[in-house]
């Protein structure tokens, strides 16, 4: 019914726009009042439906508004306006009916209402009638969103009426795909229907099989004999596929079998049953064990007392006598057929796109991994140095991210910025850390460990005096909002591919400097032999401090990028540190490619644990660690190992 | 040549004297013996601290004597509490359950007090039924085996399994690290069965002797932990006196040296490995009934770390260095956290001890490593040397 | 062995105890004291300082009005440093040592559990600020924050009704209040009529970074044609990347709006919330309630910590916890711990969105549930404002706690089996 | 008299450098042999295979009465069946005294149980006195191995091994910085201990070598190039070749 007087509806907006009506809107807002001052979801609809109908011209505007939360009420009398600023601070008050200018407010004065955004979406499925052919392809846009968050068969008419007419060829793309969607749910031909599913074999779109799975809704019935007249999905086995206790119960919901008292209600029926301290002759003090408690129930069964127990054979009997099946809500067979055969060349294009995500994922997690442990694997490949504060390194890159952010407000020259100043503060940093500590510590690995563990919890806790416990922002340039979208299965945030971009650069830039520059020639020779080295003019501080100094400046630059993606707080390094260092164990000392091969495990693997235990990551993570404990096993220097007698200890 | 092992090792009796004298003195003022001058709440910190020491020892006996630096040894800890904890905590509970249950109007059948001990437990963080690694939570003598038995075994594999790769030094201490953890993210997950993030709680609250006040039980652990702790110095002392000793402080110094002897070092890191991780569990079993719960953040990483560094700053290879080390950073630490240690104005800022105290915790790392790298035990014996010599 | 080695360390162990004997005989009888029970290092200090501050500023404001029964209060601040066995120690401490008539304090709920048994011991007073998962009742602690159903089950219905999500993603950290509280949502879901294959649940650790797999997930989901909700309750600072790659994702709250039980003000102050407009949180409190107490308190506050500090729902429990148990002490004219209790029941002081807070017989509050939207500038549009709703400390959607009560003025006892008709334990659970 | 150690054709290369090519080489029980070769000849990689620090590619490597077969040894278990070995630094336990040196050298059952247990016998105390005096010792017994002079730490060294009792010693280098005093001192020792087990001496001094007087082999790029006396294999134009360079 409702459907007709919207096809109506959308006949006379084509033919006829814009009746002249007596009535006011003003007057037709004030019998809804309540309503529209305290909207519901569920209570809404009927004053659309008056407003919609009543056709009068403001209709269009007020709903828009009201949608926006640009909606005001005055206090005094409860009239409804839109508002435009004023000077002084007041408000200029607007007619919803006529759109003309009705006097100065002030703001006190005035209510601004703000519809929930359930109310909102149902407006936006009122507006889309006066949306789907606007002039503006923005507002058409809207339109469409709008339909396709919240579907109505009302709107397949006006849809498909407002496809020809479409200029801007993606948009009557869409509408045509909405057009097949909405067939699919409400069409009433059912060629048509099949043609519309069929349309959509292999597409991986939400949208297409949020379309078809309901088509393929089932629930279990149970039927006396072979079941006729529905459309069986499949007839059910009991024991093998359903469980009996369960298709017992629904024998019993049907009523065509003897419920089975429950345990409880076998206790309260003893309990009731008390009399001088015996249960059926037995006395209660007996009655410690669940035997003697079935003895006493039997006893009292057999005096008829409480209902006897159904027994195994009973229930054996109930199933077999009975027929259990699957059946389709849709009655059509030739329409689940059609959605089950689309929907599972759909599942085969989803499956491969679901594993592209997942790579993609475990990439990027990947890619994070490498930035925030390169610097970790340089310094402890030339130097033999486990550097504890690391994770602190990578922690003043990102606050220098966050302190350029408070003096450049332009997210994109304040990145730009960041970047090369988060390396410097970091490589300074860490040369002071060199020069200061870990130079007096040279070959004693562990008591450098022992001493940037030192450094790590003395800088964390100035991090949080300097800058609060608090997490700060660290917000990227619009430019990096969003993500790459291929389809509705496969996308990943242009933040993600940027720090991937990073991480490649790093790569390059380090391979770059270690086997074509002077600095690198001697930081590999300081490597392999110091002595050696020494002798031959260079000097191994200096080399030292450099790498430690570069190690740490690109961990500020990971720290920048990871504060772009996550967050910024006084702990932000410590929860990488560990990964880190399994990432250089993982991958070989020593070495940027095995470091490399180290984040790229780590990550794909965690991503691939995950997709096998989508609802606990927690454990995805132990297993992980497991993973690479057993991993150093069978290669205790890595994926990728420094070869040779100089590799030995 | 057979000496004793008080004559080979002399600090043993003087530190074995020194802690009955402190025991006696502390019992002696304590709330729970009627003097009431050292409260209830120092014993335990006290007590704890005792136990602090105590895998303080196992930690300088398996780094600063067989050299393998372990950022682990807190996963034993930890676990030893754990295996405690869920005897208190389940019989605790099953007195409360059976009191309860015996209001009822029909005895409580087996069946309904498991179930009720379920709820009562796992209700909390959302489940009823009992985990199969309760299973022998009900019984004190299995429950101390246990103690032993699952540190000591996860010691034995893991160890077995590092050392058998000849993983060693840096590589070791990560390795150990990810063992841990990867334990305390198993143990945070709520399908543990061991109460994930919540941990086990209320584990001061001795089951039968709830009539005993806690000024009471508190003496009582701090005894028990004293004699602990002095029973495990001497064992230690026992094990690093003599041949044992000298072949642990050789795989330390040179591996493949010993190696070459006909040692198998392997077999010789396993054990003190096992050993050092069964005495940490000792220590962890008397320590958390006197912090009343324990939970996986317990068994962070960053605990084994600290660890590591109280072991550095008492000395190394040194059993009262260890000592030291570890009563001296938990108890500033507690005087710390306790606020009563004084802000300092200083016109343009004020110095809040309750935020400079890690920087100053952190910087004292640093220093002891680059001046005192064989800690405080280290000046210790200079001086002790300097008495000798005038 | 030399005897002047032995000399020193007796004298180390002579000064030490002598700081103890100090330590302990210390103890002032002009002044109330107050201890404040919130880490101020380690991962929790980023919410619970916080509350410190909040505590303090409330005292100072009680001294300038006289203090309280012609007293001064004063302030003990320890240390618990975000590590759960050492809030017991601390608490000990507090009461033994210090000898504080009130403790203000507690975040997590271990914590909290690890609390328990130490005031109940010694029989402390403890005012807990924040939203937790019920099943609990203590007589020496008093729930300022909401119990689930004063948080959780209403902003499941406005999803349910307003929203007409079908379909439900439990996100939460893997701890008590999320397991909990996920586990009531489950049932009363259930009992709704929602089938269990359209819940989906998922855990993750605390401080986790890496959304992008949960986030696809969650999308997935709306594969079967139902329209999808997410309820969080992720803890802390884990939000922040959760949100980040929500946006990322370009996940409007029109598509799949995201109801969060943990992300305040003071959360949301770490991003950049341009495009989370439009997501939810339930609280019982918004710092943009539009109220004269509140702008006053709002005022204060920025005075007091700083014009860039918001306020949020745990300040607001802090607030209303403080005021009840000073005007308790002057109705028992007291600090009696045994007197205090009982007449901190049934006080009323006015909340900070404009209706009166009641303490009930179970140690819990009643409380407005607020629906706020996310708004561009980090605070919060109100679309839902229901009456105070009565804390309920045994939620009533799961059939081992519906049976018990909780009640210490007629019945006494915070563990009351309905069923049975007899106290199931005097102390609480932990 | 069939061989004490017998190695066939044993073959072992890193990163495709071959270090041991087919090398074969046999020792008898009671047998003092120099091992000489230029840099890279791989000397040091034949000990390691037979100490088992470093597995061969392919190839035998068969020890004692009944044989053993040294490949599923593990280096422990190889130096409890009787191989000692002796590295080019001197490496004693410098934190250790001498005696504590000597003691933990001693033939005795090493497995960790057994030495948790142990306690010095009389008869042990005597070995240790017995050894010091032959390695010239006797008075610094109970100071540190790490004050000792560098020739003093050889001979501990060397005293070590010989406590350990091997029925095979390879030695590394052993005159390497040592004075003309201590070198005779050390050539007396080797000679004495070859008295009773065989002893391998990996040296490049010809001097030294020559006072050893025993029969040497030559190696060359991973195998045997020459052996026999020392007179003979000098003359061998394939062994100067390697040694003047081509």
């Amino acid at each position: 019914m409702l459907r007709i007087i919207f096809l109506l509806l959308a006949a006379l907006l084509a033919f006829a726009p814009a009746h002249a009506q007596d009535a006011d809107l003003n007057t037709l807002l004030e019998t809804h009042r309540a309503k529209i001052e305290k909207p519901s979801r569920t209570t809404i609809g009927p004053v659309l439906d008056a407003l919609v109908a009543s056709q009068l011209p403001g209709v269009a505007v007020f709903l828009e508004k009201w949608r926006e939360k640009e909606l005001w009420q005055r206090k005094s009398d409860g009239r409804f306006f839109l508002v435009e600023k004023a000077d002084g601070g007041k408000l200029m008050l607007i007619d919803v009916g006529t759109g003309e200018q009705a006097g100065l407010a002030d703001k006190a004065d005035l209510d601004n209402l703000k519809p929930n955004s359930g109310v909102r979406g149902v407006i936006a499925g009122a507006l889309v009638q006066f949306q789907l052919s606007d002039p503006d392809p923005e507002r058409r846009l809207q339109a469409l969103t709008a339909l396709e968050r919240d579907p109505d068969a009302s709107h397949l008419g006006i849809l498909r009426a407002a496809i020809d007419s479409e200029p801007d060829p993606a948009i009557k793309a869409r509408k045509e795909r909405l057009q097949r969607l909405l067939t699919i749910q409400f069409g009433s031909d059912q060629a048509n229907r099949v043609a519309a599913i069929e349309s959509f074999a292999g597409d991986p779109g939400v949208d297409a099989r949020a379309a078809l799975n309901p088509l393929l809704a089932t629930s279990i019935k149970v039927f006396d004999t072979a079941p006729e007249g529905v459309n069986v999905a499949r007839l059910l086995t009991p024991g093998s596929d359903i469980e009996p206790d369960i298709a017992y119960q629904l024998l019993v919901d049907a009523g065509k079998a003897r419920p089975i008292v429950p345990l409880a209600d076998r206790k309260q029926a003893l309990i009731d049953n008390i009399e001088n301290g015996l249960v059926a002759g037995i006395p209660v003090a007996e009655l410690v064990t669940q035997s003697a408690r079935d003895r006493a129930y039997l006893a009292l069964a057999g005096n008829g007392t409480v209902p006897p127990l159904v027994t195994k054979e009973e229930q054996r009997q109930a199933l077999a006598d009975h027929v259990f099946a699957e059946v389709y809500a849709e009655p059509d067979p030739v329409l689940t057929t059609a959605a089950r055969e689309t929907l599972a060349s759909i599942s085969g294009t989803v499956g491969f796109y679901q594993f592209v995500d997942l790579a993609l994922d475990g990439l990027s997690l990947a890619s994070i991994y490498f930035l925030a442990a390169i610097g970790l694997a340089i310094t402890f490949g030339v130097m033999g140095v486990i550097n504890m504060a690391h994770g602190e390194f990578i922690m003043i890159g990102a606050y220098t991210g966050y302190v350029v952010q408070q003096f450049i407000p332009n997210y994109t020259v304040s990145i730009i910025v960041a970047l090369p100043l988060a390396f410097a503060v970091a490589f300074l940093a860490g040369v002071a850390l060199e020069r200061l500590v870990i130079r007096y510590l040279a070959h004693r690995p562990l008591e450098t460990l022992l001493a940037t563990f030192g450094v790590s919890i003395a800088l964390q806790q100035v991090a949080k005096n300097i800058f609060g416990t608090q997490a700060r922002p660290l917000t990227s340039p619009s430019w990096l909002d969003g993500a790459w979208v291929l389809n509705d299965v496969v996308s990943i945030s242009y933040i993600r591919i940027a720090i991937f971009v990073l991480a490649l650069a790093f790569l390059g830039l380090l391979l770059f400097v270690l086997n074509k520059t002077r600095l690198g020639l001697e930081v590999r020779a300081v490597t392999q032999n110091p002595r050696m080295a020494s002798s031959m003019g260079i000097n191994p501080d200096r080399i030292n401090m450099l790498t430690f100094g570069l190690g740490s400046g690109i961990a500020g630059i990971a720290g920048v990028a990871i504060g772009l993606f996550a967050k910024v707080t006084s702990e932000l390094g410590s929860g990488y540190i560990v990964q880190s260092f399994m990432t250089v164990v993982v991958g070989g000392v020593g070495n940027i490619w095995g470091t490399l091969a180290g984040a790229g495990m780590i990550g794909s693997l965690q991503k691939l644990i995950e997709f096998f235990n989508p609802s606990n990551t927690l454990a995805a993570q132990t297993y992980m660690i497991i993973f690479i404990i057993i991993f150093i096993q069978f290669r205790p220097k890595g994926i990728i190992a420094l070869k040779g007698r100089a590799a030995g200890d | 040549m057979q000496r004793s092992l008080f004559a080979r090792q002399p600090s043993v009796l003087v530190f074995i004297g020194l802690l009955a004298l402190f025991t006696i003195v502390i019992i002696i003022l304590s709330e729970g013996f009627g003097l009431g001058i050292v409260s209830t709440s120092f014993i335990k910190i006290l007590g704890k601290t005792l136990c602090l020491c105590l895998i303080a020892i196992a930690m300088d006996l398996v780094w600063g004597y067989c050299g393998i630096l372990s950022l682990g040894h807190f996963a034993f800890f930890g676990l030893g509490g754990y295996m405690i904890g869920m005897w208190l905590m389940y019989e605790r509970t099953k007195d409360i359950v059976i009191a309860s249950l015996s209001g009822g109007e029909l005895p409580a059948t087996p069946e309904e007090i498991t179930e009720a001990i379920g709820t009562q437990i796992f209700g909390v963080v959302g489940g009823a039924e009992i985990p199969v690694v309760w299973y022998f939570a009900d019984s004190l003598f299995a429950q101390l085996l246990l103690v032993v038995l699952v540190p000591g075994l996860l010691a034995l594999v893991f160890g077995w399994l590092a050392f058998r790769s000849r993983v060693t030094g840096v590589y070791l201490s990560i390795l150990t690290q990810a063992m841990t953890l990867a334990l305390s993210l198993y143990l945070f997950q709520n399908d543990s069965g061991l109460r994930g993030n919540n941990g086990l709680s209320g584990l001061q609250n001795i089951p039968g002797l709830t009539e005993v006040p806690q000024s009471v039980v508190s003496v009582w652990f701090f005894l028990a932990s004293a004699f602990a702790l002095g029973l495990g110095y001497l064992v230690a002392a026992w094990v690093v006196s003599g041949k044992f000793g000298n072949v642990i402080r050789a795989i330390r110094d040179d591996e493949a040296r010993i190696r070459f002897m006909g040692y198998p070092v392997e077999a010789y890191k396993l054990v003190v490995f096992t050993l050092t991780a069964v005495i940490a569990a000792i220590a962890g079993a008397l320590y958390y009934p006197q912090a009343g719960i324990i939970n996986p953040a317990e068994i962070a990483p960053i605990a084994s770390i600290y660890l590591a560094v109280w072991v550095a700053i008492g000395g190394r290879g040194r059993l009262y260095g260890a000592v030291i080390g570890a009563a001296l950073v938990s108890l500033l630490s507690s005087w710390f956290t306790g606020g009563q240690a004084p802000s300092i104005p200083l016109g343009f800022y004020t110095i809040d001890w309750v935020d400079w105290w890690q920087v100053l915790l952190g910087l004292g790392f640093v220093l002891v490593t680059l001046f005192a790298p064989k800690g405080i035990g280290g000046l210790f014996d200079r001086l002790v040397r300097k008495d000798a010599a005038s | 062995m030399k005897f002047t080695t032995k000399l020193r360390i007796a004298g180390a162990a002579a000064l030490f105890t002598s700081t103890i004997l100090a330590h302990s005989a210390y103890a002032a009888d002009d002044t109330i004291k107050v201890g404040v029970l919130h880490s101020l290092s380690g991962t929790m200090a980023i919410s619970e300082t916080t509350l410190k501050d909040t505590v303090l500023m409330l005292i100072e404001q009680q001294n300038a009005k006289g203090g309280v029964l012609g007293k001064k209060l004063e302030a003990v601040v320890v240390d618990p440093a975000s590590d759960w066995p050492l809030f017991a120690e601390k608490a000990r401490e507090l009461l033994t040592v210090d000898k504080v008539d009130v403790m203000f304090g507690c975040w997590t709920s271990v914590s909290r559990k690890s609390v328990l048994p130490v005031i109940e011991e010694l029989n402390g007073l403890l005012f807990y600020p924040v939203q937790y998962e019920g099943e609990e009742s203590s007589k020496n602690v008093f729930y300022t924050g909401a119990a689930p159903n004063q948080q959780a089950i209403p902003a499941t219905d406005y999803f349910l009704e307003e929203l007409g999500v079908e379909k439900f993603a439990l996100l939460g950290t893997d701890y008590v209040y999320p397991r909990t509280t996920n586990k009531i949502l489950e049932q009363y879901l259930k009992d709704k009529g929602i089938a269990a294959e359209d819940i989906f649940v998922n855990y993750t650790p605390f401080g986790h970074s890496d959304w992008s797999k949960i986030v696809a997930d969650v999308v997935a989901l709306g594969a079967d044609g139902k329209k999808v909700g997410v309820i969080s309750t992720i803890n802390g600072d884990a939000n922040i990347g959760f949100y980040k790659e929500l946006a990322a994702a370009g996940i409007s709250a029109d598509d799949i709006p995201v109801v969060a039980f943990s992300v305040g003000e003071e959360e949301l102050s770490g991003l950049d919330t341009t495009n989370l407009v439009g997501h939810l949180a339930a609280w019982n409190y918004f710092q943009s309630a539009d109220v004269p107490v509140n702008a006053e308190f709002i005022k204060e506050w920025k005075a007091f910590a700083g014009e860039k500090r918001v306020t949020n729902d745990p300040m607001e429990a802090t607030y209303i916890g403080f005021n009840m148990w000073v005007q308790a002490v002057e109705a028992a004219g007291t600090t009696d711990v045994d007197k205090v209790t009982e007449a901190v029941v049934g006080q009323k002081v006015p909340n900070l969105t404009g209706t009166m807070a009641e303490m009930l017989p179970n140690h819990h509050l009643t409380k407005p549930v607020l629906i706020g939207e996310i708004q561009a500038d980090g605070q919060f549009d109100i679309v839902s404002q229901t009456e105070p709703v009565p804390g309920d400390a045994w939620t009533d959607f799961l059939p081992e706690s519906k049976v018990l009560e909780s009640d210490w003025i007629t019945l006494k006892c915070g563990m009351y089996n309905t069923d049975t008709k007899t106290c199931v334990q005097l102390n609480s659970n932990y | 008299m069939s061989a004490l150690l017998e190695v066939t054709s044993i073959s072992v290369s890193f990163d495709g450098f071959k270090a041991i090519n087919n090398l074969s080489f046999e020792i008898g029980g009671q047998e003092l042999r120099a091992i000489i070769g230029p840099n890279g000849a791989g000397k040091t990689t034949f000990m390691d295979i037979v100490t088992g620090k470093t597995r061969p590619d392919e190839g035998r490597v068969r020890f004692g009465e009944p044989q053993l077969d040294l490949l599923r040894l593990s280096e422990s278990q190889i130096a409890r069946a009787g191989v000692g070995r002796k590295f080019q630094r001197p490496t004693v336990f410098e934190a250790q005294s001498v005696r504590d040196n000597l003691t933990m050298a001693l033939s005795n059952d090493r497995l960790p149980f057994a030495v948790l247990r142990y306690k010095p016998s009389k008869e042990d105390d005597g070995r240790v006195s017995a050894l010091a005096e032959e390695i010239g010792l006797s008075g610094e017994l109970d100071r540190t191995a790490g004050e000792l002079s560098h020739g003093q730490k050889q001979w501990l060294e060397i005293g070590m091994l010989l406590a350990q009792d091997p029925k095979l010693l390879l030695v590394d280098e052993p005159a390497a910085g040592m004075t003309l005093g201590e070198r005779e001192h050390t050539t007396d020792l080797l000679r004495r201990a070859a008295e009773t087990r065989a002893v391998v001496v990996v040296e490049h001094d010809m001097e030294f070598v020559r006072r050893l007087d025993c029969k040497v082999t030559v190696l060359h790029e991973g195998s045997v190039l020459a052996e026999g006396t020392l007179d003979h294999v000098t003359a061998n134009s394939d062994v100067i070749d390697v040694y003047l360079g081509r």
